[in-house]
């Protein structure tokens, strides 16, 4: 799509260079850990090496005498105020610090504020904790045994380990269809815990103004107005009522989802500076980043597709167990404990279908948050998509093939799926097509056949992913009760710059450009004249922040409105200006022109001049506009992924040769921008395909809780993407865009997994669960007498 | 995390001097020097401290003993311990039974077997080498237990059996090229030990120090401790 | 606890201070000198943002004393740009959209830097190898990899 | 993560750190590269209360072919080593090695005698040292001792190294015509440590059978493991695919690896014995071609 604003204004469909990059790649950005403030302490957290256990006894006094420790803070202390324990984003409890039992290892026991970093770290050391270990239940089957131990015993009258039960769409339709289905496939599935592991950790600066009673917190969070009213929701009885709170999420290393929940150090940080009446600085290390922040996936699937023998799909059923740790503190939309899991039904017209999850508790960090994807849409993608693949190889079909016959046709959009969504556009064939044109798929299917006369072992792997984004609707999207809208405020100056905020928060997706670009779109003002922000509470609109690709369907949306309604304005001072109705203007972007005489127009920055030295008797002076835009529906991207994988048969590593990536995420913004987050999506997606995990052993003992052994792909592990796209506007979406962040991490996997799995389909291999390490690829060659 | 030490080992001793020694704490722990016993809780059960060094590692753990069982007739006893970090990063447990077989007037069969448990931070780097170094604790506990029954001379190799024990060089077979336990200036009570360092003839050493105190039980903890040193290295990556 | 004074050169300007042992050079260069262009990462030594040049070669900085760094030179992202104008690895960042979040941005231009020093035209290959100590979360390398090749031509037609 | 307090020393020769350490004893630690040390004492599990940086003593780093013998400092870092034309030319097993460990960084500070003092079994240059027959020099108060490789691990984390001494030296005879090496590893990305790794240096006779075979292997137990029996085997054999694998499998058996994240014990064996099989292939093409 041509854009339609010169360079100079640079509206959407620009690759404008980024305009928040000239201070990162001098170093200037400012990221939590770079604020110092006049007096500022430091903070260290003591932290449980049982996973579950009761605690007898916390004695400060060897930290105390420390040089440089100036407090302990423990669970009595906070529980004096009734601060030790905190509500979730889903409405469960979490504690902040313990009086009688910890959850899981790594949990917060205690805090140390010292006058440095270095002197907490002693304090820490020095504070001896007496626990006496209990049982411990980290199996979700386990917990849910009639015999397990009851672990939320906070719980009045809980009785069991069992969160939630949710369940979406037709059971006794699709039981009976799966009955009459001449092919039913059926396959368990675990969608092991990971965790984000943006670059840069979580950490506060809590500074508590005694003189004016006002609470500023820096910190790393993407939904910083939500924030603030927990916090006061929190801490309103102890007197931090919400006006008096401002949240400040400056530039954030990446978020990823990691940075939505409330975690316990943010919180102590706060009553540690409220108490000492100091700045407070906490910033977690690595591993307490890695074991104790919240976790995303820890799903056990199983899932039965049915199909007639020609390859139409008739059924779906998919029962889940979800492992959320000791406490429900998921950052899902309240009505939708498992999410967007519904999105399962994925590109195919599928009659009937049922999915059901049960959230458990274990003793395990809390997880359930997302890995760069809008609520538990992997999961469903990727069970989809593995069942498809199952499916074709059983049937004796081509995956491409199966997938093209059993596609959502063009024609049939909006589409109401079995599960109750209404998929608001989509071409699937087209990107599906685009895909196997540009990989070369007929040939690389002829080579798999020579190869494997060879004995080679290649792979050639397909996901055509549908994805779920941009919550959303009021009537069914809410957090905490506040519903998921977001908004943008924008003022236009007298010499025709204007500044923009939106309620949403930039972790890297460039926010500041983009948001820039659709006001330039709208107002015709240059991109580069046009100053976004975001993250402060006291000056930005409230808003439901970034998280779930939300940022352009919903705030992208309020930035257009907004625009609207000053150009709507502009249009009558125009009018004014040039002495003529409305009706005879022309607008085109950046000017109004007089319908047949185009030498008579006033540009926007003429007209935002009037608006405060000569607007219209009756008027009011000024040019601004905010819109709160609550989305008539969501947004559906979809995209098809090929991904071709050797194999070596000593080693059982896999090698990603080439990965084609086709996505289509309705009108583009910026295409330089969009590929840039597709590339990041990929590798985050390729990362739990084949490295990443989080597991536990039956102790509670975390596995992988260091970057020794949680494996952030590197340069050369990760392939050389390729990227193409069909644009498929969203009808309903004032811009016609749909969000495309985690696009890519949602529809990688599948592909990836699927590769493998082909590659040794002929050996008799059904599936192989995530990641797919080298071992696991041996043991089956090793099994089917084909390794080295 | 879990896992067993099973060893048998065959004494030149008379099997009723074998069970004094394993039935007394004060003797059983002259064979694993660098603890401390801060108090005899009641007949069978101690709580105390250890002091552990290994190279560059150093921790400090405070837990309690108890004698679960103990039959003359069957001459066979079972040992429960544990163990927490003062610093906190952790703590261990272990179940350890040991029987006697007396094979000729003056040999014995000592059949030992523990199971021990480790939770924290060592924990969390995978289990193999908690193994490894459990096994070579055990042969030097095994090779002091000699030094204390046998004519220090006739210290022999370890035969291990039961489960299946990784390469690690025999304590008696590496002892020569042993570094000395502490340097000699030092030698306070509860000195820190060098596990690592800590041969056939420095066992020796350490129990001609003849420290009173009870030890045996401390196995886990320095299990442990060592565990945390060859994993943590690799923190680098 | 020994404190030592050291002298060093950051960026072409020398530095004095009274620092502990155990000070980290990331903490001289973050909390003494206030360069908080230097990011840390992680404690284990794997991720790489807080990659600085010693001597002319990068290393990461959460994994050296401060005092190690006594008598030498120290480059860090604050001395990349020369007399107002960016450097080609800063530009290359820049145009070839090689940084999202931009935390472990100074540490990526740091080390590509010093590998163009050493090789002016380096293939894929050897860019993803030389990158290889600092993680990305974000851009899934490849418009790294066009950032460090953006710069390398840059230099060429320099000289 | 900060490390706890402690004494840092930066002696300016060779005498007075050995006199440092001796002082000090089992309180001080060798401060070389400190990429395994410092992340140790971050994570506040090493405490050693006196650090020698051996830092700034001069003549500590340098790879010279001097009489028949490779010499390398000890303090050479693995950069300097990867980069020596020295290495290139003539000493691809080293290259190999070199190469693949840790990550370029880490390999801009991390040395060469670090990477064997530290007696990790998991080091990649113990493996590769033993199969070229190396010898390293220890030097404390009473002068300098040499002691072969093969002898110089004593169990995990323990060499015979005494607490007073420096490893100052990496001495490895030059190898005479049609020798070759090659190292291979399997690492779960770069900077991991070997899942298995096998060191393989090959000395063919004008016949081209085997006359020397040297193999090793690197974290298949508490210590570096010298796969003597496939050695002995090999020598006098022309390397057949046959004989290859049988070396192979003997090497592999010579393995005692213990389970962890990077797998279990059965697949390390089995990576032991395929990367060993791949080493030597490469390793008798190299001797081909010259050493």
């Amino acid at each position: 799509m041509a854009p339609r604003t010169s360079p100079e204004i640079c509206g959407m469909g620009h690759s404008m260079k980024r305009k928040e990059d000239p201070r990162f790649v001098r170093g200037q950005g400012r990221y939590v850990d770079d604020i110092a403030l006049p007096g500022m302490v430091f903070m260290d957290i003591v932290r449980s090496p049982f996973a579950h256990a009761k605690l007898k006894k916390i004695d400060p006094a060897r930290a105390m005498k420390v040089p440089g420790v100036l407090a302990v803070i423990t669970g009595e202390t906070l529980a004096k105020f009734n601060l030790h324990w905190m509500p979730t984003l889903m409405s469960d409890t979490q504690m902040v610090l313990p009086t009688e039992k910890v959850m899981y290892q790594a949990q917060e026991v205690a805090a140390v504020i010292a006058t440095d970093r270095y002197a907490a770290a002693d304090g820490v050391e020095a504070v001896e904790v007496d626990y006496e270990p209990l049982p411990v239940v980290v199996d979700p089957f386990k917990a849910l045994a009639p015999d397990a131990p009851v672990l939320r015993t906070d719980k009045k009258g809980k009785t069991d380990n069992r969160i939630f039960h949710w369940e979406a769409g037709d059971r006794q339709g699709a039981d009976a269809e799966l009955a009459r289905s001449e092919v039913v496939v059926k396959q368990d599935l675990y969608i092991p815990r990971i965790h984000v592991a943006s670059i840069e950790t979580c950490g506060c600066v809590a500074d508590f103004d005694k003189a004016q009673g006002k609470l500023t917190v820096y910190m790393t969070t993407q939904a910083p107005h939500a924030i603030r009213t927990v916090f006061a929701l929190v801490a309103g009885h102890v007197g931090l009522s919400e006006e008096r709170i401002r949240i400040v999420s400056p530039d954030i290393g990446g978020g990823f989802g990691g940075k939505v929940p409330v975690y316990p150090g943010y919180v102590i940080a706060v009553a540690a500076s409220v108490v000492l009446g100091k700045p407070v600085k906490w910033i977690e290390d690595r591993m307490e980043n890695l074991q104790a922040d919240s976790f995303a996936r820890d799903y056990h699937i199983t899932a039965e597709l049915g199909a007639q023998r020609d390859g139409t799909m008739t059924a779906l059923r998919i029962k889940t167990i979800a492992d959320h740790g000791y406490t429900d503190a998921a950052a899902n939309p309240s009505k939708f404990p498992a999410g967007m899991f519904s999105i399962c039904t994925g590109s195919y017209e599928l009659q009937h279908a049922f999915a059901e999850v049960d959230g458990v508790y274990t003793n395990k960090p809390p997880g359930g948050i997302a890995y760069r994807c809008s609520f538990r849409v992997t999961e469903a993608v990727h069970a989809i998509e593995r069942m498809t693949d199952i499916l074709a190889h059983d049937l004796g079909m081509d995956p491409a093939e199966l997938r093209l016959k059993n596609f959502i046709p063009p024609e049939k959009f909006p589409y109401r799926s079995a599960l109750g969504w209404e998929y608001d556009s989509g071409d699937y064939a087209a990107a599906l097509r685009k895909a196997m044109d540009r990989i070369g798929y007929a040939a690389l299917r002829k080579e798999q056949i020579e190869r494997r006369a060879r004995g080679e072992l290649m792979g050639i792997g397909i996901s055509s992913f549908t994805e779920i984004v941009g919550a959303g609707p009021s009537k069914q999207f809410d957090i905490l009760g506040i519903k998921m809208f977001d908004s943008c405020e924008i003022r236009v100056h007298p010499t025709g710059k204007a500044i923009a905020r939106f309620g949403t928060k930039s972790q890297g997706q460039g926010h500041e450009t983009t948001y820039a670009q659709i006001v330039a779109e709208e107002l015709g003002i240059p991109a580069a004249h046009v100053q976004v922000e975001e993250g402060d509470t006291d000056t930005a609109p409230y808003g439901l922040g970034t998280y779930a690709s939300r940022s352009t369907p919903t705030a992208g949306a309020a930035g257009a409105i907004a625009a609207r309604r000053i150009r709507d304005k502009a249009r009558k001072i125009a009018a004014h200006l040039l002495e003529v109705s409305e009706e005879d203007l022309v607008w085109e972007p950046g000017k109004f022109s007089v319908k047949g005489a185009p030498q008579r127009s006033k540009t926007i920055q003429d007209v935002a001049l009037a608006a405060y030295t000569n607007h219209p008797p009756g008027m009011e002076a000024g040019l601004e506009a905010v819109s709160y835009y609550d989305p008539p529906n969501l947004t559906f991207p979809f995209g098809s992924y090929i991904c071709v994988v050797d194999i070596d048969r000593g080693t059982g590593e896999v090698k990603i040769r080439r990965f084609v990536a086709v996505d289509d995420c309705g009108n583009i913004i910026n295409p330089m921008i969009v590929d840039g987050q597709i590339h990041g999506g990929l590798t985050m997606g390729m990362a739990p395909a084949l490295l990443e995990e989080i597991s536990y052993d039956e102790d509670g003992n975390i596995q992988g809780g260091s970057f020794m052994d949680y494996l952030l792909p590197t340069a050369m592990e990760t392939p050389s993407w390729e990227t193409d796209k069909t644009i498929t506007p969203s009808p309903h979406h004032p811009l016609g865009a749909k969000g495309v962040g985690e696009s890519a991490t949602v529809g990688a996997p599948p592909a990836i997994a699927n590769a493998v799995v082909d590659a040794l389909w002929h050996l008799g291999v059904r599936n192989i669960d995530i990641p797919i390490t080298p071992e696991k690829v041996w043991r089956l060659l090793h099994e089917k007498g084909v390794a080295e | 995390m879990p896992f067993r030490i099973d060893k048998t080992f065959v004494l030149r001793a008379p099997s009723s001097a074998v069970w004094q020694f394993l039935t007394d704490p004060r003797r059983v722990a002259r064979c694993m020097p660098g603890a401390a016993v801060t108090e005899q809780l009641d007949d069978k059960t101690y709580a105390g401290t250890l002091l552990v060094k290994v190279g560059p590692v150093s921790a400090s753990y405070k837990g309690q003993m108890t004698f679960a069982r103990l039959d003359a007739q069957g001459r066979s006893a079972e040992i429960v311990a544990s163990g927490q970090d003062v610093r906190g990063k952790g703590g261990a447990t272990m179940r350890l039974t040991s029987k006697l077989v007396e094979r000729a007037p003056d040999e014995t069969e000592v059949v030992a077997s523990s199971e021990v448990n480790v939770t924290g931070i060592l924990a969390q780097m995978g289990r193999g080498m908690v193994q490894d170094v459990g096994d070579r604790i055990f042969a030097r506990f095994t090779d002091g237990m000699r030094a204390e029954l046998e004519a220090p001379a006739a210290a022999a190799r370890v035969e291990a059996a039961g489960a299946p024990v990784p390469a690690v060089p025999a304590a008696g077979a590496e002892a020569p090229r042993l570094r000395e336990v502490a340097p000699p200036s030092a030698a306070p009570p509860a000195e820190p030990v060098d596990v690592l360092s800590l041969g056939a003839d420095a066992a020796a050493r350490a129990v001609s120090r003849s420290l009173r105190r009870p030890r045996f039980w401390f196995i886990a903890a320095i299990v442990a401790v060592l565990t945390v040193l060859w994993l943590i290295t690799r923190a680098r990556r | 606890m020994a404190r030592h004074q050291i002298r060093v050169t950051v960026n072409g300007t020398p530095r004095e201070a009274e620092v502990d042992s155990r000070l980290l050079l990331v903490h001289f260069l973050r909390d003494v000198l206030r360069l908080t262009g230097t990011h840390v990462g992680c404690d284990t030594t794997h991720c790489g943002a807080c990659t600085v040049l010693l001597d002319g070669l990068p290393v990461k900085s959460c994994t050296v004393l401060a005092v190690q760094a006594n008598g030498r030179e120290l480059m860090t992202v604050e001395g990349l740009e020369q007399d107002g104008k960016l450097h080609p690895i800063q530009e290359g960042f820049w145009e070839q959209h090689g940084l999202q979040c931009g935390y472990c941005t100074p540490g990526m231009m740091m080390t590509s830097y010093a590998l163009l020093q050493r090789t002016p035209n380096p293939t894929e290959l050897e860019i993803r190898q030389a990158i290889s100590g600092n993680l990305c979360r974000c851009t899934g390398y490849v418009n790294i990899v066009k950032a460090v090749e953006y710069a390398a031509e840059k230099l060429r037609k320099r000289e | 993560m900060f490390p706890p307090s402690f004494d840092y020393h930066a002696p300016g020769t060779l005498p007075e750190a050995v006199e440092l350490l001796a002082r000090h004893r089992d309180d001080a630690k060798v401060l070389a590269g400190g990429q395994s040390l410092l992340p140790l004492m971050k994570l506040r599990l090493g405490q050693p209360a006196h650090l020698v940086d051996i830092g700034r003593i001069p003549g500590l780093e340098y790879v010279e072919e001097k009489d028949g013998v490779l010499r390398i400092g000890g303090r050479t870092r693995e950069a300097v080593l990867e980069r020596s034309e020295v290495i290139r030319s003539g000493w691809p097993i080293l290259a190999d090695t070199a190469a693949v460990i840790a990550d370029p960084l880490v390999r801009n500070l991390a040395t060469v005698g670090g990477n064997l003092a530290h007696g990790d079994p998991a080091n990649d240059h113990p493996a590769t040292m033993i199969a070229l027959g190396a010898r390293v020099v220890a030097t404390g108060p009473k002068g300098s001792r040499e002691i072969p490789v093969a002898d110089f691990f004593t169990g995990l984390f323990s060499t015979v190294l005494e607490p007073d001494e420096i490893l100052t030296e990496i001495r490895v005879p030059i190898p005479p015509p049609r020798s070759g090496g090659a190292y291979r590893k399997l690492e779960r990305k770069v900077g991991d440590f070997a899942t298995a790794a096998s060191a393989v240096q090959l000395t063919l006779a004008p016949g081209g059978e085997v006359e020397r075979a040297g193999i090793a292997l690197t974290n298949a137990g508490p210590v570096p493991v010298k796969a003597t029996e496939a050695e002995r085997y090999l020598t006098g054999k022309r390397l057949d695919p046959a004989t290859i694998a049988e070396a192979a499998r003997l090497a592999a058996q010579a393995a005692s690896p213990t389970a962890d994240r990077r797998g279990t014990v059965e697949y390390k064996r089995e990576m032991a014995r395929v990367l060993t099989m791949r080493a030597l292939r490469a390793a008798a093409e190299r001797a081909k071609g010259g050493r």
